[in-house]
């Protein structure tokens, strides 16, 4: 008999936790697992639209993000997404289609059928300070992360625009930095918490990436941070994936490891680090976590 | 900023007269913009340039002054509306005949300073000074003073003396 | 022998960080006539205040002077004590040994010297000094009130309100002032008559208001409390008192086409005429110039047609003189002229806008002509060319104004809130028409108004464009407008329509003139000058005379009523007292000596000084001498200073106290 | 065009093309004042020959041609930053999508291919796969773009973390995924939707 769950939500991974942000999938599941909350997967999800489709079509972005919330409606409990890109275009369809009838009604012509909307849409963040609690968080912490000194990097997403995720204070949120605290690692303070990585830019226009991810590795590095915590695979993607190219660029030695949430939330409540891709990794934060003793 | 720290030979004595709207607010702002200036002016309030006397002036010299400073609004400021301009013309005379009499007329100055000028009265008064220092005491006027002494009262011993022997 | 007290103030460490103040004190106590010296922490604190006052009675001594701060910070502090222990005030003095002294020197004993000696120089000073009175003058409770536009129709109500009689004084033959021709106000869209009417005829029918229209100053004599005003009335060729503004004159006058000055020239009057209907008094002028009986002696149409036979071909110019207490300066403003090239302004022309030879280029006054329910369109915005209405209307802001090397430097304040209303008006007028205005700054500081200017950007479609325009011209019945937009940072052309200019507020013609009969000063663009730019605002640096509104400063309505209240209520302050008092420094002629050369007169810039023939008692002329106006003398002292007999001295700055002072060097 | 001198009046306002902005974005243009602050802090402005605040006063003078010759819109990271900050609620980033889905409409007189060859390929892929197929992605954008060896070092790195798929994933629901996709180019087609 399995043990009986804290709670369950349903889970909208979103395409990149199923390839190149593999491990942030990974985690996430470990994390849960370990933290005994139930997390299911729903069936046939498909794509977001992510910012590509809202760039030059609106209507289009709605109808899929309305689409999987539909689709999210056959799984029991919240909507649990990891991703910040999919938190995002899932909040604002919930917000347009809320406030904006006639998009509404666009968008269920569109998807041929009411679109639901009720379900609240979580991100990992939320249901593990809020729904589970920061005093639950730190009881269950196994190993906590003494001596980790991790600069939280927000991104734009997660807290932009403010009356869409309602996730956190839009420019001084404390949400990362209060998990953190809670797993005994330190957030340090710095500038480029809330500045553009370059985003989507990665595929038609890297040196725009590079350009803005550099000024970002800089100032956790000025700050002092062992590493970056990030919520979104695809800043994840430019911190790290380009990060060899950002060094050559700027003839800068940065190795500043980046991290998923929950892969440092994971380690934390004691998973054995085997479990949390960091195999996946270009800058393999291995290394710097067995010198600070952690693994 | 004059240096309190310097030490001179010579300590001149001069005599700023300021009417009260202007110089005097303006010398006042200096305070308290806290300032520094060379202690060595006394200065004597009237309400307007114009009630100035010459005569002052040259009562001054003979007191042992060694610069004089007369200062009031810029003209067309005058809180008496014509005051200044009175003054002006009074003194554009007086310099002429004071000239003519043998003062060095750079011991004498005149000057516009307004109520906002407190650093223009700085200026003024640090010139001035270091004018008069750099030319030495002036002599003149006190031998005169002592002239007066002798032809008009008897006080002094030497005096008396003097007189009794004629 | 005198009994000075001296007390020498710490001013906490302000003066005793770098004035050995002790010391002070001592030698002050070694002084011939200092009867009693002490220092203390804080002179002006009210242990400090009795201290002096306790000395004052203990050591009873006939003078005091406190070495402390500036007299223009405390003088009147230590005077009242001195005077509540009773001691005169006037021998009570302070020696300045702080701003003068301890701020402006680092070396202590150079500091100390100086203290010492500005101690000395001014116990001379108080010991020669002289009880004074203060002087009173008596208050004629009526005021005189000059303009008779929203400014001065708001103080004279005021004050007549209050139970004062006013005289009210305008140039024009009607009151009513540059808000009469305006068509609505911002920020509220009223219209301007609707609210201006009432008051118009209020001050009509206040029994404590006496109205002169078509009448200026002439002359201003005497002081506060106590002006006498020569007013002329100007020949209106219409007896006032027999005319019922029946109107059969103006209806009858055969010379009609006269471009009426009310409507900026672009509607018609005849040579008898009212400026406009509502006008108050209602009664018709005659313009001399342009009448055919005037110029040619033939006609009198109006004279014949006229029941009450009111019509005075010979009426002359009458001088009325009054006597007031106390004067409100309303005499408005003017816009900046773009009608030719100007001559004698400041500002140095706008020949690329085409000196007003273009006729649909327009300033905002005519504007508010066209746009002004009775103005000479009715109403309808139509262009002065050819009457039709504009398609495209480009307003232009800061014409004449924010140019320092060729027009002037200030802002004139008002052009964008009416600018503002402009678009709107001609929105709500010329539904599909569009309103364009280029500008440098949106300045709307005020209650309601970027809201207001922010209305015709976002709900009435206004298309502001941040930048200037460069020239003007015509080109098929259209005008060019070279303009840019410095946000884009592109070159802008636009075909106009009609092109409204917001041009300079200035100060009236002949202000300056006026200014010198009342005796108050005004900056080089002619507006008066307050006596205080913040704490001052309503009073001239002559006593008895107030300002209200544009003759000050551009201002609109709010500002002005404001403004115009403040100076009737400094003006019904002043009545409520039957005496001024004032300060007793003034010259007084020692007729034994005075020789009647009346050089002081010459110089008094108060015209305080007269003439005065003394006699014995058969009453023959002894001499004459001259005699000081205390109410009148300013105090400056230039009398004494040219006296050659030295019979005329100032009191509180004698020869005597001088001399001491200079002596004690 | 950028700096061509520009004649206002009202056939050269183009009042349509700012409506349908204003439609699309649920945003008025009209309520900018023109501070620059979306400029101030935007990521991309130094990449912009339009920087944000421009977008928006070409907007209010109904310049949309000006605008969309321009590739300042394609530059666009979508970071919210000017939305999250305007002191008047004008829904920048919200106007650029509407500016961007105008252009694509108008089949992009407004020219960063890169950018728009990218788009293009992300949205064909959800409508073939469901989901985003990165492999795809990359190569066929690299194939397309005529930079063949762009990334080419990282392609193999990321195939043997595991991070780069070489195929793609299943997907159950794909007639729905076309079925949305073909409702909404029926409801353009019969007006029903911009």
């Amino acid at each position: 008999m399995t043990p009986k769950k804290l709670k369950n939500y349903s889970y909208y991974p979103g395409c990149s936790l199923h390839a190149s942000g593999r491990e942030y999938d990974i985690s996430t599941r470990a994390l849960f697992k370990a933290l005994n909350i139930g997390l299911k997967e729903v069936p046939d999800w498909f794509c977001c639209g992510a910012t590509p489709a809202h760039n030059v079509d609106e209507l289009l972005s709605l109808s899929l993000c309305a689409k999987n919330l539909v689709l999210a409606e056959e799984v029991e409990g919240d909507l649990a997404v990891a991703c910040a890109a999919c938190f995002s275009r899932l909040k604002t369809t919930q917000h347009h289609l809320k406030v904006d009838d006639e998009k509404r009604a666009q968008v269920e012509k569109a998807i041929a059928g009411p679109a639901t909307i009720a379900k609240p849409v979580k991100h990992i963040l939320e249901i593990l300070v809020r729904d589970l609690g920061l005093a639950k968080l730190e009881e269950s912490v196994k190993k906590p992360l003494f001596g980790l000194k991790v600069a939280c990097y927000y991104g734009c997403l997660l807290t932009r625009p403010p009356e869409v995720p309602e996730l956190d204070d839009c420019e001084d949120p404390s949400i990362m930095e209060d998990l953190l605290r809670a797993l005994g690692a330190e957030p340090v303070s710095w500038s480029h918490r809330m500045e553009c990585c370059g985003a989507n830019f990665t595929l038609s226009r890297p040196d725009v990436v590079l350009h803005l991810s550099d000024a970002i590795l800089r100032s956790a590095q000025a700050a002092g941070a062992d590493c970056v915590m990030v919520a979104c695979p695809l800043c994840h993607g430019n911190l790290d994936i380009r990060q060899e190219a950002i060094e050559n660029r700027s003839q800068e030695k940065y190795d500043l490891p980046i991290f998923y949430i929950t892969q440092l939330a994971a380690l934390a409540m004691g998973v054995d680090d085997d479990k949390l891709g960091f195999d996946s990794v270009i800058v393999d934060p291995r290394p710097m976590l067995m010198d600070k003793e952690l693994i | 900023m004059h240096s309190a720290e310097k030490k001179h030979d010579f300590e001149p004595k001069v005599v700023a007269f300021v009417c009260t709207w202007c110089t005097y607010a303006g010398a006042d702002l200096a305070g308290t913009s806290r300032m520094q200036y060379p202690p060595n002016v006394r200065v004597l309030k009237f309400p307007c340039t114009g009630r100035i006397d010459p005569v002052f002036i040259l009562r001054a010299f003979q007191k042992g002054a060694d610069g004089v400073l007369v200062s009031g609004c810029h003209p067309g400021d005058c809180h008496y509306m014509a005051g200044n301009f009175h003054a002006r013309r009074r003194f554009a005379a007086f310099r002429v005949l004071l000239g003519f009499v043998g003062v060095d007329l750079n011991r004498l100055q005149f000057s516009w300073v307004s109520a906002a000028e407190g650093g223009k009265w700085v200026e003024v008064v640090t010139e001035l000074t270091e004018r008069v220092r750099a030319m030495g005491p002036m002599r003149e006027f006190k031998e005169l003073e002592q002239e007066e002494q002798w032809s008009a009262t008897l006080t002094t011993p030497e005096l008396q003396q003097a007189y009794e022997s004629i | 022998m005198s009994r000075i007290g001296v007390f020498v103030c710490h001013c906490g460490e302000n003066i005793s960080r770098t004035v050995d103040v002790e010391r002070v004190a001592g030698e002050a106590a070694q002084l011939p006539g200092v009867a009693y010296s002490c220092d203390y922490k804080y002179m002006c604190s009210d242990p400090g205040q009795n201290l002096l006052k306790k000395a004052l009675a203990e050591h009873n001594l006939d003078g005091v002077l406190v070495a402390a701060c500036s007299p223009r910070m405390h003088e009147k502090t230590f005077r009242k004590a001195a005077q509540s222990a009773g001691l005169n005030p006037y021998l009570c003095d302070m020696g300045n040994i702080r701003e003068h002294c301890s701020w402006v020197h680092e070396d202590r004993e150079a500091a100390t010297a100086k203290a010492s000696d500005i101690v000395k120089l001014m116990v001379e000073r108080v010991k020669r000094g002289k009880a004074l009175a203060p002087i009173t003058v008596p208050v004629t409770k009526r005021a005189l009130v000059i303009g008779g536009g929203i400014a001065g129709i708001q103080a004279a109500l005021d004050i007549a309100d209050a139970g004062k009689e006013v005289i009210l004084v305008e140039r024009e033959p009607s009151i009513g002032g540059h808000m009469a021709q305006l068509s609505e106000t911002f920020p509220t869209l009223d219209c301007s008559q609707c609210i201006m009417t009432p008051k118009m005829v209020d001050v009509a029918n206040h029994p404590n208001i006496t109205l002169y229209t078509y009448a200026e100053i002439e002359k201003v004599d005497g002081y506060i409390g106590n002006f006498q005003v020569t007013i002329r009335r100007k020949a209106r060729s219409v007896v006032e008192d027999k005319c019922t503004g029946c109107g059969v004159c103006t209806s009858k006058c055969p010379k009609k086409k006269i471009p009426n000055e009310f409507d900026q020239n672009l509607g018609m009057r005849s040579a008898i005429y009212v400026p406009f209907p509502q006008a108050v008094p209602n009664t018709p002028v005659i313009d001399r110039e342009n009448c055919t009986m005037f110029q040619s002696g033939k006609c009198g149409v109006c004279a014949k047609v006229c029941g009450p036979q009111a019509i005075d071909y010979e009426q002359q110019d009458t001088l009325v003189v009054e006597a007031v207490g106390a004067v409100v300066v309303a005499t408005g403003f003017k816009l900046y002229s773009i009608d030719r090239k100007p001559e004698e302004s400041p500002i140095k022309g706008y020949g690329e806008f085409g000196y007003g030879l273009i006729p649909d280029v327009i300033d905002g006054l005519t504007f508010e002509r066209l746009a002004s329910a009775s103005g000479p369109t009715g109403g309808k915005i139509l262009r002065p060319s050819d009457g039709k209405e504009p398609r495209q209307v480009v307003f232009i802001q800061c014409v004449g104004s924010r140019a320092r090397e060729k027009g002037i430097s200030y802002c004139s304040k008002i052009c964008c809130m009416y600018t503002a209303k402009h678009t709107m008006l001609y929105r709500h007028k010329v539904h599909d028409g569009q309103a364009y205005v280029f500008y440098m700054d949106a300045r709307t500081p005020g209650k309601g108004y970027d809201e207001f200017w922010r209305r015709a950007v976002e709900v009435e479609d206004a298309v502001y464009i941040r930048g200037m325009v460069s020239r003007l011209y015509q080109r098929d019945g259209k005008i060019v407008v070279m303009g840019s937009d410095t946000l884009v940072g592109v070159q802008v052309e636009i075909e106009a329509d009609l092109v409204v200019l917001a041009t300079a507020v200035q100060a009236q013609d002949g202000a300056d003139l006026l200014a010198q009969k009342l005796g108050i000063s005004y900056d080089k663009y002619n507006f008066y000058s307050e006596a205080h730019a913040k704490l001052k605002p309503v009073e001239c640096a002559t006593a008895g005379i107030y300002l209200a509104g544009a003759c000050q400063g551009p201002k609109d309505i709010p500002d002005t009523v404001s403004q115009a209240s403040a100076a009737a209520a400094k003006v019904i302050t002043l009545f409520s007292k039957d005496q001024l008092e004032r300060d007793p420094v003034v010259a007084k002629v020692n007729e034994k000596y005075c020789v009647g050369c009346l050089q002081c007169k010459k110089v008094c810039p108060y015209g305080a000084v007269e003439e005065k023939e003394i006699r014995d008692r058969q009453g023959n002329l002894v001499k004459v001498v001259a005699n000081v106006n205390a109410g009148v003398c300013g105090g400056c002292g230039t009398c004494q200073a040219t006296c050659p007999s030295k019979s005329v001295e100032l009191d509180g700055y004698t020869d005597e106290q001088i001399m001491a002072m200079i002596e004690a060097l | 065009m950028k700096n061509k001198l520009m004649h206002l009046s009202n056939e050269t306002i183009n009042l349509d093309f700012v409506n349908k902005v204003e439609k699309l974005s649920g945003s008025s243009v009209r309520r900018c004042m023109q501070c620059g602050k979306c400029s101030a802090g935007c990521p991309m402005a130094t990449f912009m020959e339009h920087p944000p605040n421009r977008i928006v006063r070409l907007l209010q003078l109904g310049q949309g041609k000006r605008i969309l010759a321009g590739r300042s819109i394609w530059y666009c990271a979508s970071c919210e930053t000017c939305t999250t900050r305007c002191p008047n609620t004008v829904n920048l980033a919200a106007i650029m999508d509407a500016l961007r889905k105008l252009s694509w409409d108008a089949d992009g007189p407004s020219k960063e291919s890169y950018v728009q060859l990218a788009n293009r390929l992300f949205i064909e892929n959800i409508r073939t796969y469901g989901r985003q197929y990165e492999m795809r992605l990359g190569a066929v954008f690299n194939l397309r773009s005529g930079r063949l060896l762009k990334d080419f070092l990282l392609g193999p790195k990321l195939i043997s973390r595991g991070k780069l798929k070489v195929f793609h994933q299943k997907n159950r629901n794909l007639d729905e995924i076309e079925a949305i996709f073909s409702r909404i180019e029926e409801m353009r087609k019969k007006g029903e939707a911009l």
